[in-house]
């Protein structure tokens, strides 16, 4: 064996660690692929992205999984933050409107004039769906964004009617599809769904880090994506039922045939070779510059949102 | 100490915080200005935002679903508040049998309740004004309990061989006696009532002061955030101060 | 002297056995009051004096109904009592103005809360504090007052509401003399017009001979009893000013006094503190 | 008998011109006391008497540095005063014990604040109770104790410190006859030990004259003055239950009584409610 | 009214919610029992996972975490309220000065300043602690800063006539004093000192309660947050218990 990790006792941030969008991290822990490696980690779930991000820059995690997003906005703003290793190809993220609706609005561009929820304004599903408007021809005022949050309130907003319609996430988008509450009108879980809005991939979950401590602990950060490289092939060869074996009971919502159902549908989400291509930074910095005025004229070049060297030397 | 010299002294005080807080972000006195930055924004940038969304007026419909929120948080839980208050001071046995679930449910997280508020109230105004209740509410309840029960023995007794009935004792003696007790509960509680509302609509709403702080959050924007904040305490500093008027007028026979 | 307290259903007050202990920390137990009678007549005018601490106050207290007996009963107007006693008006020795209320507003308050238009109570309320003489400070809040004025504002407050029994408790104790007869007379005046029924705890002596139509006399505590029930057969109306100058008023004050002494002896001697002062306890 | 009050340097207490004024609601005034002169001796047992709300306790509050003058100077022992009278010790008209402290703790506070040993002070304490008769309440709180008993409390709380400078405002109020007397020949017997300077509020002229070598007169208010200022020229040591049947007791009684009849009648006419009751200001 | 009846009372009330709760999880009494299962659970379920919880021993971790915290948070933010309370108190001028300052403090949402503690104490127990002190802190503070000023006048002279110093009144006359109106804020915030702690870990951590629920949260694992919830509510009850035996002795001398 090789050198031994100059910081064994890892913390690592997650925001919103039972979502399928981070199941690589879970089935790393839960089929013990740190441990193999000679890690420590603890893993510290916050109620949000933007919370385990601003976590990593205050030092208190050491590495996040975390949307792709973050390391452009960052690295904007001058903060040197990478990403090591891709999670997830597509965003997962879902539109859909209340099955009651689906005779009225059958495409995005139905939607003008209507309430949609998204998990929080400023966040990556209010992002999504404002690219999808824009796309559609349709201006992002157009619809009227309600922040309805990521658990049940989410679904009891369209339960009750208060929204027309939702870009949202798994399990939200699993539990409503299961009762039968909502149609389904754009599906990024999927590649044909994410070609048909952003024209290729788009990168999403991430690991991250800052670029120092990849630097400073170069051991650790192998180590690091040894152990996530090692989940995502897991998972390529996982069925439903392994998976659903594998993860905390909990997190099968209660039903188990509900979770394995949501997990092939997001099945092709995962990354197969941890690797961000220059296609899916090109189709991020595209969405970006487009929605957010900020970053209408950022410079920040692929090379320092990822960094390859970890996926490429990865020993699983 | 004239007022003069106070607001002053009071100024002073304010421009040493931004005097610092500017050092902070921008010199390497107090560690990284680059970190400090992202998590505190600049005091220049928070008020040239704040400027802006006063003179664009983009402002106002945020600050005026807050406010309504707030204020009818606050009316509500604190009416809540007193009449539940002076309700369990008058009944010992209510007081004594739901005295455990009252002190359960004041440990209740509200975060967690916002779901059921929401399923309960819609993502409107009212959801928010319910998490607004939860906190207002029990600072005012426990308090006013305390301030009936800490009614003098003798003025009392004096009332009511005066001939006062429950009623008469409650509007000439326990309530003026609780009076102090229940205005310190509000001012604690002007602070709750805004807090409850930003919270509410941090956790799932189309507009306020708590959503646009949200928005700001979602996006890094930590100038948004403070500028947020910023107004809402000027905002909270107003109630108070109307509550502090409110006060001055009901406690009058207090003297200075 | 020693006057009958046989029960008659017209009784303004009547104690049957009335006894009262209050509890005190650890259990413990103390017998302010023995076992006690006594009846007060419908139109009578009763003093009660007795050394410091003896329990006077807390007769009053049972008989307003604030102190519920250990044991015995009371009765007012012939009927039982059970909680308040509605038909008292209560002048307590210490203050209990409400403090949030002006002096008038004070004074008005048992008018309004009997469903007198608050204009009519406050008129009649101005006339009562003029009769205390007070009528400049209608507007203060009690804080403001001096001792003296805040006990007659008490004694206006008390005597507003026109009750049918009156129970004082050293009403005239922070006023000076003058004053004290001033008061004396008002209230006796205002007595002789319908006779209530008055009990009227002093430590005065002479003000309790020169206004009442029966003296108390209660023993040191614990355990205090009535030792003595002295009738006044003073002629009515009164002056209390010059009543002290009838020999027969002397002689009253005399025997009572000598009883008096007697019983503050031997409340010291339970103490232990009363070597030395005994020689002094002389009049 | 007008008594000079030039200042001499050992004064227990000098004021000097002092005018006492209060502000009402609405930016209104209340002169209390009018400016005034008083100078108490070292040694000097001073008593003041004068119509209820006229500003006795306004004058001790001052003199104890508890209000500040609205204009004139009090000096102590010669020295100006400013905050805090700390050679005095001062026994409030009102209830003033501490509710969370028992009996002995109140009594024993001073000492131990002073600095000595908790044992110690307990012991003093134990000792005071003794003396006031309370032995057997020192561990009650205050508000299971009777009027009388928490002013004696109080009695002993002020005396333990021993101060040089005595302010009474009718320390012996409610109190029996019997139990004032008592009282009274304590509180002489520890003055006529190293004699400290004395004021003493009381409503009981008897007393008064019995127990001070100064009667000071003050008229009825607003703007109140001191309008007598009586030496009493009776030997000492003096028993109090003894000396009221002294000739010169009762010349001195008569003419200060007469003196404050005046006032209170003028007090009431203030108010307009003296018309009826003028004629029964007479003893 | 004796101690047995009074418990059977309250058992009684609880019986009736758990019943209540039933009936709406499993008929069509109050709505669609699957929807109101779903945002409620039902109670058999939750006393269930309490169950095993407390049997497996899985939850006495959790427990003891936010125990420490809400402790902490409790000790730390009332010491502070109860000094700043008596300092500002007895110090007209800072009060005067720092009025508006505290009052914008206690409205800033506290779920905003979670970053900001996580960046200053770490994501450990402290952050969670800072949390709940900025809770706990302005109720008690509020409260003796007004109880301080309620004392008697007179008994507050009289104790300076008795030759205290400023220290010596604070021991004596200040804190006896205002002891009821300390206790009294005490109460509330044993809840708020609880719900902060639980509020940070929620946002932000690897254990506790409040984690425990935001795991259950995320997967609308209901019954988790309500066992979750049921086991807070159990424990600020203890604590409660606790301040009132203390309460208790130190306010003998009300009777009572
Ligand atoms: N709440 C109480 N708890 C215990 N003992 C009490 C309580 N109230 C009064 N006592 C005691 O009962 C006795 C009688 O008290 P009470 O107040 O009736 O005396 P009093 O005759 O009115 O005396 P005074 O003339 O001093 O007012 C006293 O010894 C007193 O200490
Ligand atoms: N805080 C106050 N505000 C306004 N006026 C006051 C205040 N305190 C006292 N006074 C007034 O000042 C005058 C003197 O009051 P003070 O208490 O000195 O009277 P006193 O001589 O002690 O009377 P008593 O014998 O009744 O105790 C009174 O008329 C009273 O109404
Ligand atoms: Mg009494
Ligand atoms: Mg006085």
């Amino acid at each position: 064996e090789d050198a031994a990790p100059e910081k064994p006792d890892l913390t690592l941030g997650v925001g919103g660690k039972p979502l399928l969008y981070y199941l690589p991290l879970t089935i790393a822990e839960r089929k013990g692929f740190f441990k193999e490696e000679g890690l420590n980690v603890t893993i510290n779930d916050f109620a949000g992205g933007s919370k385990s991000l601003q976590a990593l820059i205050g030092g208190s995690v050491d590495v996040v999984t975390g949307a792709y997003e973050h390391t452009i906005r960052m690295q904007d703003k001058g903060q040197d933050i990478t990403a090591v290793c891709d999670l997830g190809r597509f965003p997962g993220i879902v539109i859909a409107v209340r099955k009651d609706l689906a005779g009225e609005i059958k495409s995005v561009a139905d939607l003008k004039g209507r309430k949609m929820g998204v998990t929080a304004p400023g966040s990556s599903t209010a992002l999504m769906l404002q690219y999808a408007l824009q796309k559609n021809g349709l201006k992002a005022d157009d619809v009227a964004m309600i922040g309805i949050g990521g658990g049940a309130s989410a679904v009891a907003a369209i339960k009750k009617g208060e929204i027309d319609g939702l870009s949202h996430l798994d399990p939200v988008i699993a539990q409503l599809q299961f009762e039968g509450d909502i149609a389904v009108l754009l599906d990024t879980r999927t590649e044909a769904g994410t070609r048909a809005l952003f024209g290729g991939p788009n990168p999403a979950a991430t690991v991250y880090v800052q670029r120092a401590f990849a630097e400073a602990n170069p051991v650790t950060m192998q180590r690091t994506v040894n152990a996530f490289m090692k989940a995502l092939k897991w998972i390529s060869e996982a069925k439903p039922e392994d998976v659903a074996a594998t993860v905390p009971e909990e997190y099968l919502l209660g039903n188990k045939d509900l979770y394995m159902q949501a997990f092939q549908n997001s099945k092709e989400m995962y990354s197969p070779d941890g690797m961000v291509t220059k296609e899916g930074y090109d189709s991020m910095m595209g969405v970006l510059k487009k929605l957010d005025p900020e970053l209408a004229n950022a410079d920040v070049p692929y090379e320092k949102t990822f960094d390859p060297k970890f996926v490429q030397a990865a020993k699983i | 100490m004239n007022r003069a010299a106070l607001i002053s002294l009071q100024i002073l005080v304010a421009v040493a915080i931004v005097v610092l807080w500017h050092l902070a972000s921008t010199t390497t006195l107090f560690g990284n200005p680059k970190t400090v930055a992202f998590f505190f924004g600049d005091p220049v940038s928070v008020m040239r935002r704040v400027g802006e969304w006063v003179f664009e007026g983009s402002i106002w419909y945020h600050l005026w679903i807050t406010l309504s929120e707030s204020i009818l948080a606050f009316l509500i839980g604190a009416a809540g508040g007193v009449l539940f208050g002076f309700w369990f001071a008058r009944k010992p046995l209510v007081a004594a049998v739901f005295d455990p679930y009252v002190k359960a449910a004041n440990a209740l997280p509200r975060v967690v309740l916002a779901p059921i508020f929401a399923l309960w109230f819609g993502l409107g105004i009212w959801s928010k004004v319910a998490l607004g209740i939860t906190l207002v509410f029990f600072i005012v309840f426990f308090n006013v309990y305390q301030g009936v029960k800490e009614v003098s023995p003798t003025v009392l007794s004096n009332a009511r061989m005066l001939g006062m009935n429950e009623r008469q004792l409650l509007r000439h003696v326990y309530l003026p006696s609780a009076l102090s007790w229940m205005f310190s509960s509000l001012h604690t509680s002007v602070g709750f009532a805004v807090v409850g509302a930003v919270v509410g609509e941090y956790l799932g709403s189309a507009a306020g002061l708590g959503y646009l702080i949200q928005q700001a959050e979602g996006v890094f924007d930590v100038t948004g955030v403070f500028a947020g904040m910023f107004v809402l305490m000027a905002f909270v500093l107003l109630v108070d101060w109307l509550v502090g008027l409110v006060e001055k007028r009901l406690l009058a026979w207090r003297g200075r | 002297m020693q006057a009958e307290t046989g029960q008659t259903p017209q009784d303004a007050v009547h104690l049957d056995g009335v006894a009262i202990s209050f509890d005190l920390a650890q259990g413990r137990r103390f017998d302010a009051v023995a076992p006690t009678d006594l009846a007060v007549g419908a139109h009578q005018f009763v003093a009660i004096v007795g050394p410091t601490g003896c329990g006077k106050s807390t007769l009053l207290n049972a008989t307003a109904g604030l102190l519920k007996p250990a044991q015995g009963a009371v009765s007012i107007f012939g009927q039982p009592l059970t909680g308040m006693n509605k038909s008292a008006g209560y002048l307590f020795q210490q203050d209990a103005l409400m403090p949030w209320k002006t002096v008038i507003e004070n004074v008005a308050i048992g008018l309004e809360i009997a469903g007198v238009a608050r204009a009519e109570a406050r008129r009649e309320a101005q006339g009562w504090l003029e009769r205390v003489g007070l009528s400049a400070f209608a507007d203060r809040y009690p804080q403001m007052l001096s001792g003296g004025q805040r006990k007659r504002v008490g004694l206006a407050q008390v005597l507003i509401r026109n009750p049918k029994l009156l129970l004082m408790d050293e009403p005239f104790g922070p006023l000076d003399a003058q004053t004290r007869l001033i008061m004396g007379d008002l209230l006796l005046n205002l007595w002789s017009e319908d006779r209530k029924a008055v009990l009227f705890v002093t430590h005065d002596l002479d003000e309790a001979i020169a206004l009442s139509d029966r003296v108390i006399i209660m023993s040191a505590g614990p355990r205090s009893r009535i030792i003595g029930d002295y009738t006044i057969p003073l002629a009515r109306p009164r002056e209390i000013g010059e009543i002290r100058h009838d020999p027969l008023f002397n002689d009253l004050h005399r025997t009572i006094w000598n009883a008096l002494r007697d019983e503050v002896i031997a409340a010291y001697r339970q103490t232990g503190a009363v070597s030395d002062t005994k020689a002094s306890v002389a009049s």
